[in-house]
């Protein structure tokens, strides 16, 4: 090959020339020109985790439950009776901001896909978003564009959307964030994997035909992409078809139940390119592949469009070779396309042909396995000047006015406006539906077993502290599953940050997987997936730069014992005591009380007092699970003031409270780690207070549940706030304010 | 004070869901139909009567210039259905 | 007694409607393809919720030209009870065995939460066994879904008894507020002339057990028994 | 073998729930429009040509006679968007 054309070659990857010479280095060879941009996609940071993976090797993956870790297409766990679940959680940021609806609804398709290919049946979503503030047009327009696309995919799909969460700060306005994670249940002895195995056996295609989409990307100038037509008249994104996905669930599922199966992936990401080269890898065998066989919607696809199209609602199976036609007719039942591509080969080599030539030949590995690289990281300048936060420089109104505004502010106000556009009933699993702490379905064939989901994350805590932030948001998200009487089973994370080729961001990309590990380990609960997606700047950033906070989002599942005892949070029953289990004091350092009413974050968050507050969530956890409190309700953005009130307003009652001395901002709305406002029938106080006493976890009496309205008065003399009276009817209104 | 069609269909090579699906409901009423297509069509009045106004709406708000083209054309009065 | 419950490509509530048949009510349930040609055997059957073949065009539109729809017209000639359950319920008026049709909700969302509704007739087979005037809860999870029929065919309707749910507070006032979709007159559910196929958009499978928060959506399915056995 | 452009339209006096939202929804970034009414297009090829059979296929499915009206156009070679 000429030099010049070598470095035409190197272009087309996109990628930096150090990459471009490691490639040359494996094959021994520069690549062709398709394979370059074979290269340039699987290599990019979103399929190869080029500046996490190194990192990323800290998370504790193993518990005694786990089948299957992070490596495959979702982790896997155990959770009895013969079943297990599988559960990971992805992000859509960039698409999304192009195109609310269909980057959304191709987040949501896409997340199902990955829990399809682990054998199991997808049953419940989550969505977690972030967008600048709602009173901007930009990011009211963006929000309602993609919770109307989880909507249209989730609705249209037949998988309930139980949870989520919405925060809101200007660094994302113009880089929103959308997480969306899905779990699934498939039996012990049925789960399916990827690698694939036995030369000849068949590599099946599946589901929807492949058209043009998301190619308009890195890889392909204009000028190349087809004779005649304009980039204009082309769709830059992808679409998404709900109802062929939800015919691939079913025929996939019953394609795996033939037995016939013995690998399968979805095609996501870098499309045929990206699972072929993974299967092939994993299997440590080849592939022999004829792009003529691949079904398409077009006609004159080029083989690199073919190769690396994104078309939604695609699988790819490896399938014995005699058992082939068994599972293609489970998908040409449901009506979708089958067809048998190519085969697996011993020798462990990846050969794509098209109309005869050989186009494509090297080792699957070295398209699957992405440099790892080892960035350079450096504590952000002013780091501790910024954690010095002075609380009465914090311009606040009066605590009755900051706590109505702080009910209305869209991070705390009920999110009934969106999760009444999920269908959160399909399915009929859903005991607890959106609106508690953590949703809770039962397992209808294992009974009277439940799972509790939630997903929790802070960028403001993390933007202050990366590695408190997110072992902070780790204890929240255990602490939202023992409100619902569940032990944590596993994590799934997804981590969005800036660019990591910066020093400073990728400091905060550390610490944040120092902070998730510590809290894990603390709690015993393994990191079974995730995501990372870096490179979430903008115009308008706050955070390093224009990075949007360092936000780490961690989804956790958790077991039920028995589902008919799942606890729930308003206060149930008038006159019951209400207790606060864990520490009285928070910090104003970075909590959503500092951040709402100064602009930019400052303080420090607190610690996470890692042994406490697992002790505190076992506590709770055990408390609900033996019946001893009638509700309970952990503390998270605007502290104790604000739970106190959610309490009041989900049980459609009144309460009467006296809260402990101390600073009034800190004492009402400080933040801190695995507090709880549980109510309880006047008898079982005893017992509460010793089995709080047994895990070493302060109880403090802070009154009772009852009355029209919520009396708020603080203990202590001097500097203690005036006693308040909010009606029931004024708190719901507030509470109930959020239209999106 | 003029009316205006504006209609609104897919990109080529954009997939069509709706339009596979009506061509296989009406295949299986027995109708043989190719190359079905399905889009929206919005009519509406705009008081300043400027053609370039309705473009800029579309490009702005109705349509979806990703995935969508459009084209305007004057309803002129008699001439409608 | 032996149902059927219809799966076309889209359906999503099938499996939850056998479950509430199968497990909860104790029947025996055939899962019925939307390519079989017969429902020999079977004494009454379901079109369950979802979005049978994308709902596409209009909702229900596609999956009334499905080769099962020959046979429900010919089960529901016959007499036998058939219930059509949120998208179910839009394939029925769409394939003419119910009057009127399903818009957009007046919102324009889909929206997903427990409604209300009080049973009108009890001269369907699943409300022959619920007095008129009692108020059932089950939710509703629909885009489409605020019934519409011109004036005068409303008012035929009613006078017919053919309305048979509307949706009211949880005291059975028929009130605005408590409409979720804007649907004329509150109409939840209308039957057919012979009073034996019913459409409603709330989902009483979704409503079958204490531990999903309502035991109301069970009661039609159980009047069904009564109601085969007085038909003898 | 022609190609014919299918418009319809929900009938007067039927709410048209999507042509209030287009309104609103132009309205917010300062558009005044009046009368907008939404509806759908459906574009394609019937090999036997008859425009009598596009109009059956509108009664019978691609239209819901009872809420909606339908206008059928020739789409003539050239003169397409
Ligand atoms: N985007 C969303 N989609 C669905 N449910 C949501 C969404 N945002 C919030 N919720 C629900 O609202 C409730 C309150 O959310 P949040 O304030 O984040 O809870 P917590 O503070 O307990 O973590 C939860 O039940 C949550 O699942
Ligand atoms: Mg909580």
């Amino acid at each position: 090959m000429t030099r010049a054309a070598a470095v035409d070659t190197a272009a087309l990857t996109g990628l930096p020339v150090s990459d471009y010479r490691e490639i040359c280095r494996r094959l021994g060879r520069d690549p062709n020109p398709v394979e370059a941009r074979m290269y340039g996609v699987m290599w990019s940071e979103h399929c190869g985790y080029k500046h996490s993976r190194a990192t990323l090797r800290r998370l504790p993956t193993s518990s005694p439950r786990v089948l299957t870790g992070p490596g495959e297409n979702a982790g896997v766990v155990s959770i009895g009776r013969g079943w297990a679940l599988a559960f990971k959680m992805e992000s859509h940021n960039h698409p999304s901001a192009v195109d609310p609806y269909n980057g959304a609804a191709t987040g949501v398709g896409g997340i199902i896909r990955d829990i399809l290919a682990m054998g199991a049946r997808p049953v419940a979503l989550l969505n977690s978003l972030r967008f600048g503030p709602l009173d901007d047009p930009r990011a009211r327009r963006l929000c309602s564009g993609v919770v109307a696309g989880i909507a249209g995919y989730g609705n249209a799909v037949g998988v309930p959307t139980v949870g989520g969460e919405l925060l809101t700060a200007a660094c994302y306005r113009d880089n929103p964030l959308v997480n969306v994670a899905c779990l699934g249940l498939v039996r012990v002895d049925r789960v399916a994997r990827s690698a694939a195995e036995g030369s000849g056996s068949a590599v099946l295609y599946a589901g929807a035909r492949t058209g043009r989409d998301g190619i308009g990307g890195a890889a392909f100038a204009s000028t190349e992409l087809d004779e005649g037509r304009a980039q204009a008249d082309r769709a830059s994104v992808q679409m998404g078809d709900p109802f062929t996905g939800k015919l691939l669930i079913e025929a996939t599922l019953e394609a795996l139940a033939t037995g016939a199966v013995t690998a399968i992936q979805d095609m996501g990401a870098a499309g045929l390119t990206c699972a072929l080269s993974e299967m092939a890898a994993r299997g440590r065998v080849g592939m022999a592949i004829d792009l003529d066989r691949v079904p398409l919607r077009e006609a004159g696809m080029r083989p690199e469009e073919i190769l690396l199209s994104e078309s939604q609602e695609r699988m790819l199976l490896v399938v014995r070779a005699e058992e082939v036609e068994r599972a293609a007719a489970a998908y040409r039942r449901w009506g979708l396309a089958a067809e048998v591509i190519g085969q697996v080969t011993a020798d462990p080599r990846l050969r794509v042909t098209a109309g005869g030539r050989t186009i494509v030949d090297l080792p699957p590995e070295t398209l699957a396995d992405a440099p790892i690289y080892d960035p350079p990281s450096a504590v952000p300048a002013g780091l501790e000047a910024r954690w010095r936060l002075d609380p009465a420089a914090v311009p606040a109104p009066d605590p009755l006015e900051a706590l109505l505004l702080l009910l209305r502010h869209p991070d705390v106000a009920s999110k009934r406006g969106i999760y009444e556009q999920y269908d959160h009933m399909v399915g009929v699993r859903t005991v607890t539906p959106p609106g508690a702490d953590a949703a809770v379905l039962r397992l209808i064939t294992a009974p009277p077993l439940g799972l509790a989901l939630t997903s929790d994350g802070n960028g403001r805590w993390c933007a202050s502290d990366p590695r408190r932030g997110s072992a902070l948001s780790v204890i929240e998200a255990a602490a939202n599953l023992a409100c619902a009487g569940a032990e944590p089973l596993a994590v799934t994370d997804c981590l969005n940050f800036g660019s990591p080729e910066r020093p400073e961001v990728f400091w905060t990309f550390r610490e944040t997987i120092e902070g998730i590990a510590e809290a894990c380990e603390a709690l015993g609960v393994p990191v079974i997936g995730g995501n990372v997606s870096f490179y979430n700047e903008a115009e308008g950033g706050e955070g390093h730069g224009r990075a949007v906070f360092p936000t780490p989002v961690v989804a956790m599942v958790g077991l039920l014992d028995d589902v008919t005892r799942a606890g729930r949070m308003g206060f149930a029953r008038e006159g019951d005591p209400i207790v606060l289990l864990g520490a009285p004091g928070g910090t104003l350092g970075a909590s959503l009380y500092q951040h709402a009413f100064q602009d930019e974050v400052r303080g420090r968050p607190s610690d996470p007092e890692l042994e406490l507050s697992a002790r505190a969530i076992a506590c709770v956890r055990e408390a609900v699970r033996s019946g001893l409190v009638s509700s309970v309700h952990d503390a998270s953005d605007g502290g104790i003031a604000v739970a106190l009130a959610e309490s009041c307003v989900a049980g459609g009652m009144g309460a009467s409270v006296t809260l402990p001395d101390g600073p009034v901002a800190e004492v009402w709305f400080g933040e801190g780690p695995a507090r709880f406002v549980a109510s309880l029938p006047p008898e079982r106080l005893d017992a509460l207070s010793e089995l709080a006493c047994r895990n070493g976890v302060p109880v403090h009496v802070l009154g009772h549940a009852g009355g029209p309205a919520l009396h708020l008065a603080q203990a202590g003399s001097a500097g203690a706030a005036d006693p308040i009276e909010l009606p029931l009817a004024q708190l719901t209104e507030a509470w109930e304010g959020l239209e999106v | 004070m003029r009316s205006f069609r504006i209609t609104i269909m897919l990109k080529p090579g954009v997939l069509d869901a709706p339009g596979q699906a009506v061509e296989r409901g009406l295949g299986a009423l027995g109708y043989q139909v190719g190359q079905v297509r399905v889009g929206k069509v919005i009519e509406l009045i705009l008081p300043d009567g400027e053609r370039a106004t309705a473009d800029e709406m579309c490009a702005r708000f109705l349509a979806n210039p990703l995935i969508e083209t459009w084209a305007i054309e004057e309803i002129v009065q008699g001439a409608t259905q | 007694m032996i149902w059927g419950v219809v799966f076309f490509p889209g359906s999503n509530c099938d499996r939850d409607c056998v479950h509430a048949l199968r497990s909860v009510v104790g029947h025996t349930v055939v899962e019925v393809w939307h390519e079989d040609q017969s429902l020999d055997g079977i004494d009454a059957l379901v079109l369950p919720g979802g979005f049978s073949y994308g709902d596409y065009l209009r909702s229900g539109a596609i999956a009334a030209t499905a080769p099962v729809m020959r046979a429900v017209r010919e089960l529901a000639a016959r007499g036998a009870p058939v219930l059509g359950i949120c998208n179910g319920f839009q394939i029925l008026t769409e394939a003419g065995l119910l009057p009127g049709t399903l818009l957009h909700n007046a919102s324009l969302r889909f929206r997903c939460h427990p409604a209300w509704v009080r049973v009108e007739s009890d001269r369907t087979p699943f409300t022959a066994g619920l007095r008129p005037g009692t108020v059932l809860r089950m939710p509703v999870a629909h885009g489409e879904g605020a019934y519409f029929a011109p004036p005068a065919e409303v008012a035929a309707l009613e006078d017919a008894g053919r309305v048979v749910f509307r949706y009211c507070d949880p005291h059975g006032r028929v009130t605005p507020a408590a409409n979720p979709n804007g649907s004329v007159a509150g109409i939840a559910g209308v039957s057919s002339d012979s009073g034996n196929v019913v459409g409603l958009m709330p989902h009483p499978e979704r409503a079958s057990e204490a531990l999903l928060g309502s035991i109301d959506g069970r009661r039609l399915f159980e009047s069904v028994i009564g109601a085969l056995v007085g038909a003898g």
